[in-house]
């Protein structure tokens, strides 16, 4: 279980544990989000994990944690298990997260296409340059690097560039951890890449970003792009679920509201994209609905 | 003569190699953490919990959630390991099946991988059967289990090192069995059982793999106040840290990684002492 | 610290000296009443020494055995191992004079006839048992008090007693014609014999205590060399 | 011509004293797995005498020594058969003690095995674990000055028993057992480890102490069998089925000196091997 | 019954019996550990063989469970432990004999008492350091840079060396307890036959611990085939048949520990996978470590 | 009255062949760490005796022992003074190659101390490593016939070193030490370790080697050294500064029977400690 | 398996056997040569056997020491300590055999003079000393051949020897009044006293015999009980 009840003690004195668990990609929006709550509530105990989507939502079903944590939705496994442990839940939209496609600097190349990244990307590629992409572009040797297969990116990237879920060349070097990614581009003259958009901002010096057309022109992903959706279609949102039965503790009702409220200050903090004004409004909407009677 | 001495000056000369090597290596590494640490090594790194900002964070959770952990994995071992160990030294009758299953399959666990305890720890203590939860003393039991062990090893080899003369002398004055075992085997083998504990100790408090895959918490904001409570762990904050894209993080990373070569070498330290302090050769 | 070491083992070596000493007493003893048997041809003395050379013959088995054990046993060395060798000769000379004393008593008739007795040849018998007497005493003592110089000694009063020993078959040559007298005075001849043998294992007992005491060998009187005799 | 033979074990050292049986072995076979280590073995071991057990290695003395406090019942698989009775009783009874026949029957070892505590502690451990009645510090100086050991270590109690010499230490063992006050000491092989010095200074104790203790003792040294013992058996390999078998019992010098079978004989010469 | 009069009465000893069965309670403890792993990945692992042939599990030479098109043999998952663990074994072995040769037979004792608990000290570094060191620094600056070696920057060769000197502490200090536990009188004995230090070691004193060794160099295999977190970090994750050590490979570990800690939902078949491959990795250390008993107590018998 | 007086030790057993000085001690001090072990030792080792060195523990018998063949060099801290020369040449000139003095000077140690290879590889050990000529199996067979062990293992040459009694592997290590054609064995209390038969077999073997091999033999055994050896030298440790002196080096025969100096004789005969 | 056992020890002990009861050959020489010269009145030969003698002690002091020497290096028990203490007594008897040999050929007159010889008397003694010669050549042979019955037939010839001194006493007595003659006669009842002893010596090296091979204490014939006598 998620751990003791808490009473939900006047302002700021939400106390009781809360447990959140899920994305990596969304680890840092919710670590910021419990080390501000924990501040104005001392007697709140936030313990925050990052099992990754799935693995949040395996513990969220199973009733073990009360927020998790997620960079895509749920999907239809995940329904039923939650299902059948009972446990009802709600969603909102707390940032957006845009995938950035970079280079090894020494790799000069401005921008691709959601096509030739497919061709590129896709199951049975056997491109080795970009070249073979676009005579213009250069002829090094590619190495290609990219998430694991078991993160939220992985899934995301290759079902809207490759059209299918899972569907990838498999020749290419994945790593469940972004920084590595990093270091493998930047350590590649061949590099190329796709990874979570904070890692390139977190390594703008040593990485070549590179813009995508998804028909609508070349757009380079930034906290504007992304969080206005015209970096398309490697934006995405990304979520927090919470059980029925946590709302019933004050204090996760409390730490929900303060997501909520300070969205865009904790956003900043985790160097994540904020919500849009009508995101936020969807969010807190769908927040007050949850609010048990 | 001299193609003799010539091989005898150039094996030491190789053997030398090996050990610079060795030793040089790991200094390399030693120094690399140590380069980039160094800056954020300070009592506030203590007294700090963990943070989206690095110029903020600290382990002060990280480092109190692995002195719970390994304090009730101690607690833990200790009296299970030596047991254990008691059983298969001084009763166990090795014609028997089942006590000589025992014995192998202690030796087998020792082999286990640590990532393979992390889904034991994960699929019979978090849930299952205990369902205790990610809290203290699942992550405790967890790493109980993963270098029990190395304790019951360390520990039949202590008591067996005690000559089984001492017991005889003991049974030959009219002390039973438990008397014997309790006045005169276990206190002989205290040391050698000190030293295993420590070894097995240090093992688990480095190890991460079975904590990320029971699921313990990465930003955890408090220190443990009791078994059932959550937690985060120095290796674990570590990793995560590592994992942040910020290169801030990765200082961070370096002074938590010095912090925690610390606590081994303490721990290290204790056991060479308690080693040299009361070797015994019978 | 040492007190104690082998307190076993030098108790019995002790004991068993004490006893093979003793048995010097015995001789003594039975000297004494062998020549007085002699000098009063009484019969029942005479069957005294006779019975009592078994407790001799006892004593010598007993220590003789003894030191084996010893031997055996306690593996004895250096000047240990001395004392037990010269033990075993000591108990052999008190089973040997033993037996001389008995032959002295057996020179009493014990159909009780009465001999004709020359006093001169008895008087000088008597002086020869005293010093023999005294021979055997001083080589107990000598033994006893491990007394190299007293042992030599012994050689003197050995000289004197082969002086007497000499003057006996002096005067039993001199005794005259009468058969009887003449078998009595060939007698005397035998028991001053006898007599001088037992002063020759005193002189043993006492070339003993010298090997004892010096780890040497010494003769210190031999038939071979002329002044011995 | 009258003979006068004497068996020289009568004319020996002083004759043992009315004969108090302590031990009587009858048929005693022991056996490790099923296979007989020593067989068929009858003897008596008398009150206030040293009994000593003499043979080549792996002849089962040991084995059979073990066998008077029932130290072999630690050995799963050893079993004895045959009788062996205690002051007259049947010591393998069902039922009997096996704390009180260790505490009445004390037993030294080849290697002094002081347990690692101060010497205080090491004569104290019995009477403490028996849960003896009476001052402890008394106990233990009784039975240091017992074992001749008092002098030597009254003013260093405290101090740790390792710090002693082997042969301290030896005399030390000794005194622990004298502490619970048995009737007999069994000693195997109990100078096995020691210099000459400490272990004449041993068998002097040994000496001492049967004025009021049997000792059975088991060694590898005839010399000291011969030294020390009043009773001596001689055991042998069976070369048939590799047991141990008791050849020849008597009185030590006799055995020494003039032993009946002619194995022993050649054992005590040093003419088998 | 008789015994009575002499012993005094036999008093049954409850307490006794007791704390034995207790202590065999907690011997049993180890037993039900077993029992727990092999429930907890038997459960799923047999689910995992109801969506998929055990044949093509050890026989499928391609492993992609969780892309599109799912592959799930296992091999090149296995090629890539083994691979790795090859390469840490080659460093390790050599040069952790090497270190405990010396420790044991050439250095002064002082030295010895110092290196030494450094040594150790150095085993229980967590190897989360040793990944990033590999990835960070070996690869890129010794690698690539000082040695001018062409590797990806995921590769088996950096993953596998490093992890080598991750366990060389470890072998390196059990083979030199087996060698200092070599009685001086045998080296005496061979010194006294003319021989120099170099034949002593290496005739006389390597073969009598070699008991010791092997279990040392077992123990290293145990350590580098269950070790995660540097093959997770450093040695790529590409299900790869191949053996050039200069390209990334998966190995078992890192599939489990990325998958576990990944997006793979709930019972799903990519969830199965994790317990599939735990258990053949149990089965794996299982069967070494099977070997390894065997093979020490045959030393054992021989020599001592 | 003349008196005969003889030296027991010239009426002894055989009197030793023209004396062929194999070691000179002259003044020997040697010192772990600055203190002296043993101190001032002056003795002569002739060829084909055995030269037994005796004395109660610590008096330095290892010490001096050890100083013969250099092995004290394996000490860091162990220093010898004085002159120990070798056939007449300074054994700690420098320059000396040990190679050469270990395989001239044999040792065999307190426990047998086989390698653990096959017993065909433990004699072959020594010529390997210096690599000598000749075929080895043949080598092997003489020094295993020499030591009275190649009836005895013949016929499992390949069987480890381990299989075989204590006592044939101290006959082995004699062996071992044979191979490399040694001029002198010293041997530190050879049987300590052994059993009285296994005991008696390798005295017999040192009674024979001595035909051609010059033995030095450190024991603790008192009735060994009387037994087997034709000197002896008496050590003891001197109350004031703790290091050990020579105090009698004579015929064996002499110090058994009539020592010269009191401590000895208090010594041999038991009455110290 | 077993031949090499204290080899040394039991060689040794061999040897020292052989010297031992060599010394039995000695005495035998010594007592031809001493006998001889009382018949011959050989001075010569009767100085040889005196000198000679020397050799004898020198031999007794030799296997003593050197048994002595087994004792302390060797330790021996049992069988082997019974012969080690049998030889002691052995070498002992031969010494004293030596020196009755040297004190019958001092019976022959030094400065030549020719005493009256009663040839009945010189054929006894002569018989004498040829039963005395076998006795002390069985000893020889029982002692070698371990063998006790043989032992315990020197009693038989040592009766006759006995039932002979008897004879020369007789003899001597019945001698006449002649003063050389009786004194010569004399010296003859000491000769054959001696050739007596020797005898003894011989039954006593006997008893050892039995003593080593069994391993009891048997006097075969003693001083105090009749039938010896
Ligand atoms: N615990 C045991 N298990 C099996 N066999 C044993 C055991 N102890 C002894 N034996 C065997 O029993 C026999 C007798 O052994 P024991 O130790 O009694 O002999 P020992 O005469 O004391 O020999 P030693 O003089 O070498 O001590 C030997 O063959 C030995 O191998
Ligand atoms: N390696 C060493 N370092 C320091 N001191 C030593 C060393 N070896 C021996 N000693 C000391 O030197 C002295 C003599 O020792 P050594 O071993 O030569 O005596 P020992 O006569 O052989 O005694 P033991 O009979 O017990 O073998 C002892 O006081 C001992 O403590
Ligand atoms: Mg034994
Ligand atoms: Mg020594
Ligand atoms: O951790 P994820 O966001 O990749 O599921």
């Amino acid at each position: 279980g998620g751990g003791d009840e808490g009473d939900a003690g006047g302002g700021g004195g939400a106390s009781g544990t809360i447990a959140v668990d899920g994305s990596s990609t969304v680890f840092p929006f919710a670590q910021a989000a419990a080390e501000g709550f924990g501040q104005e509530n001392p007697g709140a105990r936030v313990t925050v994990g990052e099992s990754g989507t799935g693995g949040g939502f395996e513990k969220f079903c199973a009733g073990e944690t009360d927020v998790s944590n997620a960079s895509r939705p749920i999907k239809e496994e995940e329904i039923a298990a939650c299902r059948k442990a009972a446990t009802r839940y709600a969603e909102l939209q707390v940032a957006n997260d845009g995938i950035a496609v970079v280079t090894n600097p020494g790799l000069k190349v401005d921008c691709l296409t959601t096509a030739q990244l497919k061709e590129l990307w896709n199951t049975g590629s056997d491109v080795k340059t970009l070249r073979e992409l676009d005579p213009k572009l250069p002829d090094t040797e590619l190495s290609l690097f990219g998430p694991g297969t078991d993160s939220g990116t992985f899934d995301f990237f290759t079902e809207e560039i490759n059209g299918e879920e899972g569907a990838t060349r498999k020749d290419y070097q994945p790593s469940e951890d972004d920084n590595v990614l990093v270091q493998g581009v930047a350590g590649d003259g061949g590099g190329l890449g796709y990874f979570g958009f904070s890692y390139y901002e977190q390594n703008q010096d040593k990485l070549n970003l590179v813009g995508v057309d998804g028909g609508g022109g070349c757009v380079k992903p930034s906290k504007a792009t992304i969080q206005d959706n015209s970096y398309k279609p490697l934006s995405r949102p990304l979520f927090m679920y919470v059980s029925d039965k946590a709302l019933v503790k004050p204090q996760v009702k409390a730490f929900l509201d303060f997501v909520i409220a300070n969205q865009a200050t904790v956003a900043e903090n985790a160097q994540i994209v904020a919500l849009t004004p009508a995101q936020l409004e969807r969010s807190r909407q769908a927040l007050s609905r949850l609010a048990p009677a | 003569m001299s193609a003799r001495r010539a091989r005898e000056v150039g094996f030491h000369g190789v053997l030398l190699g090996c050990l610079s090597l060795s030793v040089l290596l790991l200094g390399l590494l030693l120094y690399d953490v140590v380069s980039d640490g160094a800056s954020r090594l300070s009592v506030d790194l203590l007294n700090r919990f963990p943070s989206f900002d690095p110029q903020r964070a600290g382990l002060e959770s990280a480092f109190w959630g692995t002195v719970w952990l390994m304090g009730t994995c101690a607690a833990f071992i200790v009296p299970v390991g030596v047991a254990t160990a008691v059983y298969l030294e001084e009763y166990a009758d090795r014609e028997r099946w089942w006590n000589r299953l025992i014995e192998v399959n202690v030796q087998n666990l020792a082999a286990v991988p640590s990532i393979v305890y992390g889904i034991l720890g994960l699929a019979f203590l978090v849930r299952g059967p205990l369902s205790l939860g990610r809290v203290v003393l699942a992550g405790a039991l967890t790493l109980g289990l993963l270098v029990l062990p190395v304790v019951i090893i360390a520990a039949r080899e202590a008591i067996r090192a005690v000559p089984s003369s001492i017991r005889e002398g003991s049974l030959a004055l009219g002390a039973t069995q438990w008397q014997t075992i309790w006045r005169q085997v276990l206190p002989a083998a205290v040391p050698g059982i000190a030293t295993g504990v420590i070894l097995a100790l240090s093992r688990a408090i480095g190890e991460t793999a079975p904590l990320i895959l029971v699921g313990a918490a990465t930003f955890v904001a408090f220190n443990p106040s009791g078994l059932d409570s959550g937690f985060t762990a120095l290796p674990l904050q570590i990793f995560n840290w590592i994992s942040q894209p910020q290169p801030e993080f990765k200082v961070l990373a370096a002074a938590g990684i010095i912090v925690l070569l610390m606590l081994l070498l303490t721990m290290n330290a204790a056991a060479i002492w308690l080693r040299n302090r009361y070797e015994r050769k019978w | 610290m040492t007190d104690g070491a082998r307190l076993h083992f030098q108790d019995e070596l002790a004991r068993l000296e004490e006893r093979a000493l003793d048995g010097l007493d015995m001789v003594v003893a039975a000297l004494d009443r062998a020549v007085g048997a002699l000098n009063s041809q009484d019969i029942d003395l005479a069957q005294l020494v006779i019975a009592d050379d078994d407790r001799i013959d006892g004593r010598y088995m007993e220590v003789h055995q003894g030191l084996l054990s010893l031997l055996a046993t306690q593996a004895p060395v250096a000047g240990d191992l001395r004392l037990v060798a010269a033990l075993l000769h000591v108990i052999k000379h008190v089973e040997r004079m033993g037996d001389q004393c008995v032959n002295i008593a057996k020179m009493v008739p014990l159909d009780g006839s009465s001999p004709p007795i020359d006093p001169k040849i008895l008087e000088q018998i008597d002086r020869m048992a005293a010093y023999v007497r005294t021979e055997v005493e001083q080589a107990k003592r000598c033994f006893a008090l491990r007394d190299a110089e007293l042992a030599e000694d012994l050689v003197r009063q050995d000289d004197v007693v082969n002086e007497l020993n000499r003057d006996v078959f002096g005067l039993a040559l001199d005794i005259g014609d009468d058969a009887d007298r003449r078998e009595w005075a060939m007698h005397m001849i035998l028991v001053s014999r006898w007599l001088e043998r037992i002063g020759d294992h005193a002189v043993d007992i006492g070339e003993q205590t010298a090997f004892v005491v010096t780890g040497l060998f010494r003769e210190f009187s031999d038939a071979s060399h002329p002044e011995g005799r | 011509m009258v003979t006068t033979d004497r068996a020289p074990s009568e004319s020996g050292v002083a004759a043992p004293a009315p004969a108090e049986q302590i031990f009587e072995l009858r048929g005693v076979t022991v056996s490790y797995a099923g296979v007989p280590a020593v067989r068929d073995i009858s003897l008596d071991v008398r009150a206030r005498e040293i009994t000593a057990l003499i043979g080549p290695s792996g002849c089962g003395k040991s084995t059979l020594l073990r066998t008077l406090n029932r130290m072999n019942d630690l050995i799963p698989r050893a079993r004895v058969e045959g009788s062996v009775r205690y002051h007259g009783e049947d010591l393998y009874a069902p039922g009997v003690d096996l704390v009180q026949v260790r505490r009445r029957i004390g037993m030294v070892f080849q290697k002094p095995n002081p347990f690692p505590k101060s010497i205080h502690d090491n004569v104290a451990f019995g009477p403490r674990v028996l849960g003896m009645d009476g001052d402890l510090d008394e106990i233990v100086e009784r039975a240091l000055r017992r074992a001749a050991l008092w002098d030597e270590v009254k003013d260093r109690l405290k101090a740790n028993a390792f710090g002693i010499s082997g042969g301290q230490q030896q005399r030390l063992c000794i005194a622990r057992a004298l502490a619970v006050s048995p009737d007999v000491i069994l000693m195997d092989e109990p100078c096995s480890a020691l210099d000459p010095i400490s272990t004449s200074r041993i068998e002097d104790l040994m000496t001492e102490l049967k004025e009021d203790y049997s000792i059975v003792i088991v060694t590898h040294n005839m010399q000291q069998a011969a030294r020390v013992s009043d009773r001596t058996g001689f055991f042998t390999v069976d070369p048939d089925d590799r047991a141990g078998r008791m050849v020849e019992f008597d009185v030590t010098d006799r055995i020494f000196t003039n032993p009946a079978d002619p194995r022993t004989e050649a054992y005590v010469t040093g003419k088998v091997g | 019954m008789e015994a009575a009069t002499v012993f005094g009465a036999a008093r049954p000893r409850y307490g006794e019996r007791l704390i034995r069965a207790l202590l065999f309670l907690a011997a049993l403890l180890s037993i039900l550990t077993t029992v727990g792993i092999v429930a907890s990945l038997l459960r799923e692992t047999v689910a995992f063989f109801g969506d998929v042939s055990l044949v093509d599990f050890l026989t499928g030479k391609e492993w992609a469970p969780l892309f599109a098109d799912p592959k799930f043999g296992v091999w090149p998952l296995v090629n890539g432990t083994l691979l790795v663990t090859g390469i840490a074994l080659a460093v390790a072995v050599p040069l952790g004999l090497g270190s405990a040769i010396f420790l044991s037979e050439y250095a002064r004792p002082r030295t010895r008492r110092v290196l030494k608990p450094i040594l150790e000290m150095l085993a229980g570094i967590p190897t989360v350091v040793f990944g990033y060191f590999a990835l960070t620094f070996f690869t890129p600056e010794i690698l690539r840079g000082a040695l001018g070696v062409d590797v990806q920057i995921f590769n088996a060769l950096s993953a596998g060396i490093v992890m080598g000197f991750m366990v060389l502490p470890t072998i390196a200090s059990v083979a030199e307890d087996a060698m200092s536990a070599v009685p001086q009188s045998l080296r005496e004995g061979a010194y006294g036959l003319g021989a120099n230090r170099m034949q002593v070691s290496t005739r006389v004193v390597f073969p009598a611990a070699l008991s010791g060794i092997v279990a040392a160099v077992i123990l290293g295999i145990s350590r580098a085939i269950g070790e995660t977190m540097i093959v997770l970090i450093a040695a790529g994750q590409i299900a790869n048949t191949g053996v050039n050590p200069a390209e990334a490979y998966e190995t078992m570990t890192a599939f489990i520990a990325a998958t576990g800690k990944g997006d793979v939902p709930t019972g799903s078949i990519g969830y199965k996978t994790i317990f599939a491959v735990g258990f053949a990795l149990f089965l794996m250390t299982l069967v070494m470590n099977a070997l390894s008993i065997r093979f020490v107590r045959r030393f054992r018998q021989v020599y001592e």
